[in-house]
């Protein structure tokens, strides 16, 4: 079957759809119009998207943690903590991994162990075995609206449960849950495989659902350059927007300079927009800024500092929601009082900020154009590679290096562009590898870094991209050499 | 010569910066990588220390999954013939914050000759590889 | 005696000086020239004003805690692990409350309690009752620069043993060590005495040994209009600066609203320069931002959002020094535990933003003029008032409220002004009494109020105050009706 | 008629905000509020409450040294002839974070009536004076 951006046809997606639900046995209790009718009584208040349209309205960030274990009513009573003592706008189903990888088999063997060892052996909620019966448990036992978080490649099952579950949104994409993701599933079916889960969104918006997609902004979390991880996000958007989504929430992943993650975030919407007015979709859009995904420091205190900084910038940004991390980061997945504690201190710095946006300054519309263009540049040549084709594009980016993530597992991704901090701590591309973009934005690029090179009396080189890694972890953002 | 190791993430893991960064400093220090990268089986790791005759396999685990994964690995090393090879895990080996010293031990007992807690550096692990080695030059000579 | 802005002379100084050092048995272990032979010999990373020099030439901005207890050898324990755990860069030692009001039998009291009860009695460290001695045992025990912090109205005898001591800073001043402070001390009496303070730390710099002053920015903490404290702020320099202080931090408390917070930093320190300069003195002016000094969450992980947003206003503004909060701040004075914390969270963010500054735009170009301009119509006046002379200036303009701080105790304040939060969140007055503001700013304060009334759905009322005063305690910057 | 009470701050303490909301909350409550302000003494709370015939005494205490300041106030009250008046307390009358109950108890034992831990709201108090003035009155009548 030949990739191409385009809505898959009902017949093709018919059949398809049925060897899906086979692929784990809860899939049999999938029936999409007893879901739609359900879905239907699922009040206003607990519709994903609903919710994210009127924090767009009223110009307010919402506040949303990450978290999953393995049993259902474990995870009922972890999520109850989070929204009536954590204080959580929305909240998540975070999947654990073995499901992430369709290893059900072992996602029992988990789920078990976990009975017996009284503590959660997954890092998530197992939610294809648990199926759909428990998705909408979960819902009826919470006032707030419910998302899948996760990072599967194939995730045509997961999404199948998730909204007949009740659960009004889904995050993920082809690229962002593979590159980032996946070692050695090729991107032709990734992203084949979530033109299947955008279908179904789409299904359901056809059938009167509002259901929110979100592609994954951060990618592999670490010192991405904002115009790749834009291209990527407009990318799946338009992917998505082709099958019929029409809830879209593009996200980024903090880099910890202000002004750039300012313009990456008001740079992504407008030029989406732009994108999504071309192309001819009409798309109630919103953003994601997803606080530091880097590696945390090992102190408690500290992090709170890290994630503070992190909802004051969304809410400077003027994202519609925030994604939370907590202290326990740096060691493991937190408990409910620590991931309770992330979302207490982000909410109160975004009720301190409500209202209080980043005014535009010479310095952050010189960084809004400077993202725009380099985005520009890839989009431009994906577009080229698919000759028009988005899809085929994005496959042929990634085998070309047109578009390439620092640090991602996937055999799929060529691996060759390197991202360093300059001498403020913006992410800015110390390697270009094959990404095309155009001289004025290489020199630019370089010029920065060079800068930084000579404060700290050193080359630009592999070992600041190292020191750059460890940094944030160790307290600063920049990572200097000692005494520097 | 230099002594060859095989580094690694285990299990259903993605992480990959750990790793990359991993191999990156025990090349630097001198030794001979072979890495599998993430996503990687307990049958990749010994299949690949025994195809370069390694010394030592380093385990990376950082998601959680790192107990249900690593258990029974010293077995079949023996079983495939790997006798006594060096084998260190780190990484965010558990679920959770957990007492590490029952972490350590619990890793301990399935074998492990070395294990480290989140955030060890690289430093630390290359050190303890030179003095195991050396000590089971001693052994041998 | 008359008030008058003019160095005391040395024979009135000397006189007055003899007396001084009565007033605590403590006192006869000063002597000026051994102290400045001692202070000669600290070396130079622990004298305040020199490492206060250097950060202004880093451009970076310093953590300094709150601390102190009742006893010596706990004292010198808590000031470590905020140096060794907590990673201070300046060292405090907050004064009790009894030495405050020179009570230093009520000190001894509290001393011998302390012991007994094996817990501080005491909200501070009674200096006086442990003299020159203990002072230098506690500077010798650590490694960073040491400051009094106290609201000490008459702190002549305090300051003549600190710096004896060897802690080569003081805060204070006539004004703000009193309005605040104090019931029913005159101007006058306060002025007067801190003439005598600063004429102290000018024959220090005479003697050669660079003695740093700071005035206390935040006054009352609670709503203070930046206007009002950057005029207090610039008397209390000038006042300063005429008996021979060189090295001078001038104080600001958050307001909360990040553009009105930064301009008030930048418009004090471009102000105040303008104002040396025109009076002939030349200064060392560096500035100080303290996290938010009004009532705080009792939540610790909301207490940590609070100190992180203050580390990062304090960072954007480009301060020279950040005073810490903790996370016990609602409850009490924190344990040393809770005082590491805050440090630990602030420097996190203090270290993030390294070198990053909140970029100039429309916006924050007009909120400096904006305070500057309200700051000039109250130093104006206080000149006319004096006649030219500084001193007398500002106790007539007490009396006559053309300056006047809100909530304050004192009987010398005419206490009728009411500050309020404008729509955004940036303190503006709502009440003007006697301040001899012009009719624009007059309107344009008024306007902003009217604006959030109107989002509010009520008038401009004293209730607003009140629903400001608890808004921060409660998890948000402005203090909004029920469901606004 | 109203109620009168007295109201203020003890101690060498300086905290006046609190203070002004109180004074404010009472008054529109409808009590006639004696307010002394900060940096008051136990002889002019005792003074105060004489001079207005006041039926509680209403004390602040912020800045941690509440311990040392209140102790006796009850005594001194009983000699001066205010016999039983009610004498509330509230603020952060002990330093540091402390059991809560145990600085109750504390309290409750120097003869305090009422006492109220950090941030109690001004409602709290008020409606506890109406529930306690009240109870005087029945047992009077
Ligand atoms: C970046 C990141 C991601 C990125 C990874 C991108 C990629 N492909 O690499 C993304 C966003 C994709 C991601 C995904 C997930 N992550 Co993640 N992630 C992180 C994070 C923030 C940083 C990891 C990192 O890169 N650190 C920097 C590198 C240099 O350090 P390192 O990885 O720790 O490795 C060093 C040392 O540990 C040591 N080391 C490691 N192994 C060994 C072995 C030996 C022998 C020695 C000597 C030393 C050693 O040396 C390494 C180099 O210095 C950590 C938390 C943290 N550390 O702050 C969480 C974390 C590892 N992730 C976690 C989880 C759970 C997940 C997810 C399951 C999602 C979820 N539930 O939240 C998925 C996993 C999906 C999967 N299939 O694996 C958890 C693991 C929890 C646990 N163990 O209890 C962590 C700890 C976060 C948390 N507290 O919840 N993650
Ligand atoms: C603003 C403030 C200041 C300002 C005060 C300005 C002024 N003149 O009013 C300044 C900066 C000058 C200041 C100075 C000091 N402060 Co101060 N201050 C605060 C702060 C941040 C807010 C207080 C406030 O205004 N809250 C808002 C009002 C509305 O609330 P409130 O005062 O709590 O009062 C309400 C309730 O408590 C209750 N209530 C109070 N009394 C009573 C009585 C009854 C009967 C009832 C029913 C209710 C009730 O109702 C009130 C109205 O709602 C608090 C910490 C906090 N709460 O966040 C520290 C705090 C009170 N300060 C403290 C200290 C120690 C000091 C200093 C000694 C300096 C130091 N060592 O750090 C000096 C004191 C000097 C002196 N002589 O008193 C400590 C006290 C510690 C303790 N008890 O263990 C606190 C708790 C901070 C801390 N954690 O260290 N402070």
């Amino acid at each position: 079957m030949e990739l191409k951006n385009k809505k898959l046809s009902e017949a093709e997606f018919m059949q398809e759809r049925k060897e899906v639900l086979t692929h784990w046995e809860t899939g049999k209790d999938v029936d999409l119009q007893e879901a739609v009718d359900y879905l239907k009584k699922v009040p206003e208040h607990k519709n994903f998207a609903a919710k994210l349209r009127k924090a767009k309205e009223e110009g307010i960030t919402l506040a949303q943690p990450r978290a999953g274990v393995a049993g259902v009513d474990e995870h009922i009573k972890l999520l109850q903590y989070l929204q009536n003592e954590g204080g959580a706008d929305l909240l998540p189903n975070t999947i654990d991994s073995y499901t992430r990888q369709n290893r059900y088999n072992e996602c029992e063997v988990g789920i078990q162990e976990s009975i017996k060892e009284k503590r959660s052996m997954l890092n998530g909620f197992p939610v294809v075995n648990h199926g759909v019966y428990n998705c909408r448990k979960i819902l009826d036992a919470v006032e707030l609206p419910l998302q899948a978080r996760h990072g599967t490649p194939d995730a045509r099952l997961l999404t199948e449960i998730i909204h007949a579950g009740g659960w009004t949104s889904n995050e993920g994409g082809g690229i962002s849950y593979n590159i980032p993701y996946a070692k050695s599933v090729s991107l032709e079916k990734t992203i084949r495989d979530w033109q299947y889960c955008d279908r179904v969104t789409g299904l359901y918006e056809e059938m009167g659902v509002k259901i929110n997609r979100e592609p994954f902004g951060p990618l592999t979390g670490t010192l991405v350059p904002p115009s790749m991880s834009n291209a990527v996000a407009i990318i799946e958007g338009l992917l998505a927007a082709e099958q019929g989504v029409k809830n879209l929430t593009l996200g980024y992943g903090q880099c910890g300079n202000l002004v750039q993650d300012v313009a990456a975030i008001r740079g992504l919407i407008q030029q989406a927009e732009e994108y999504f007015t071309t192309y001819g979709y009409d798309i109630e859009l919103t953003t994601v800024f997803h606080q530091w995904m880097g590696g945390f420091p090992a102190d408690e205190s500290k992090s709170f500092g890290v994630i503070s900084w992190g909802a004051a910038t969304a809410a400077l940004a003027g994202a519609t929601k925030v994604i939370v991390k907590t202290p326990h980061e740096a060691i493991g997945i937190p408990t409910m009082e620590a991931n309770a504690q992330g979302i207490k201190a982000t909410k109160q710095v975004l009720n301190l900020l409500k209202g209080q946006h980043m005014p535009m300054s010479k310095e952050l519309e010189l960084e809004i154009n400077l993202i725009k263009a380099e985005t520009k540049c890839i989009l431009d040549k994906v577009f080229e590679l698919g000759k028009g084709d988005l899809a085929v594009g994005a496959v042929k980016a990634f085998q070309t290096g047109v578009m390439d993530i620092p640090f991602a597992p996937s055999n799929y991704n060529a691996g060759k562009i390197l991202p360093a901090r300059d001498n403020n701590g913006a992410v800015r591309y110390l390697e270009f590898g094959n990404i095309p973009m155009s001289q004025d934005v290489k020199d630019f690029n370089k010029q920065l870094l060079e800068e930084r090179a000579k404060v700290e009396g050193r080359d630009v080189s592999f070992q600041m991209v190292v020191d750059d890694i460890y940094a944030v972890g160790k307290g600063t953002l920049v990572g200097r050499p000692e005494g520097k | 010569m230099k002594t060859n190791i095989v580094l690694g993430v285990i299990g259903a893991d993605c992480h990959a910066v750990g790793n990359k960064v991993l191999d990156y400093a025990f090349t630097e220090a001198g030794f001979q990588i072979t890495n599998i990268g993430v996503l990687s089986s307990q049958e990749d790791f010994i299949n690949a220390a025994i195809e370069t005759n390694a010394s030592a396999i380093l385990v990376s685990s950082l998601y959680g999954h790192g107990e249900i994964d690593c258990r029974g690995l010293r077995e079949k090393c023996e079983e495939a013939g790997l006798k006594g090879i060096l084998l260190y895990a780190g990484g965010n080996l558990v679920v959770g914050k957990q007492d590490w010293e029952s972490v350590k031990k619990r890793f301990e007992d399935m074998g492990f000759d070395r294990v480290y807690a989140p955030g060890t550096s690289p430093e630390e692990g290359i050190r303890d590889l030179k003095e195991d080695l050396k000590q089971e030059l001693k052994k041998i000579s």
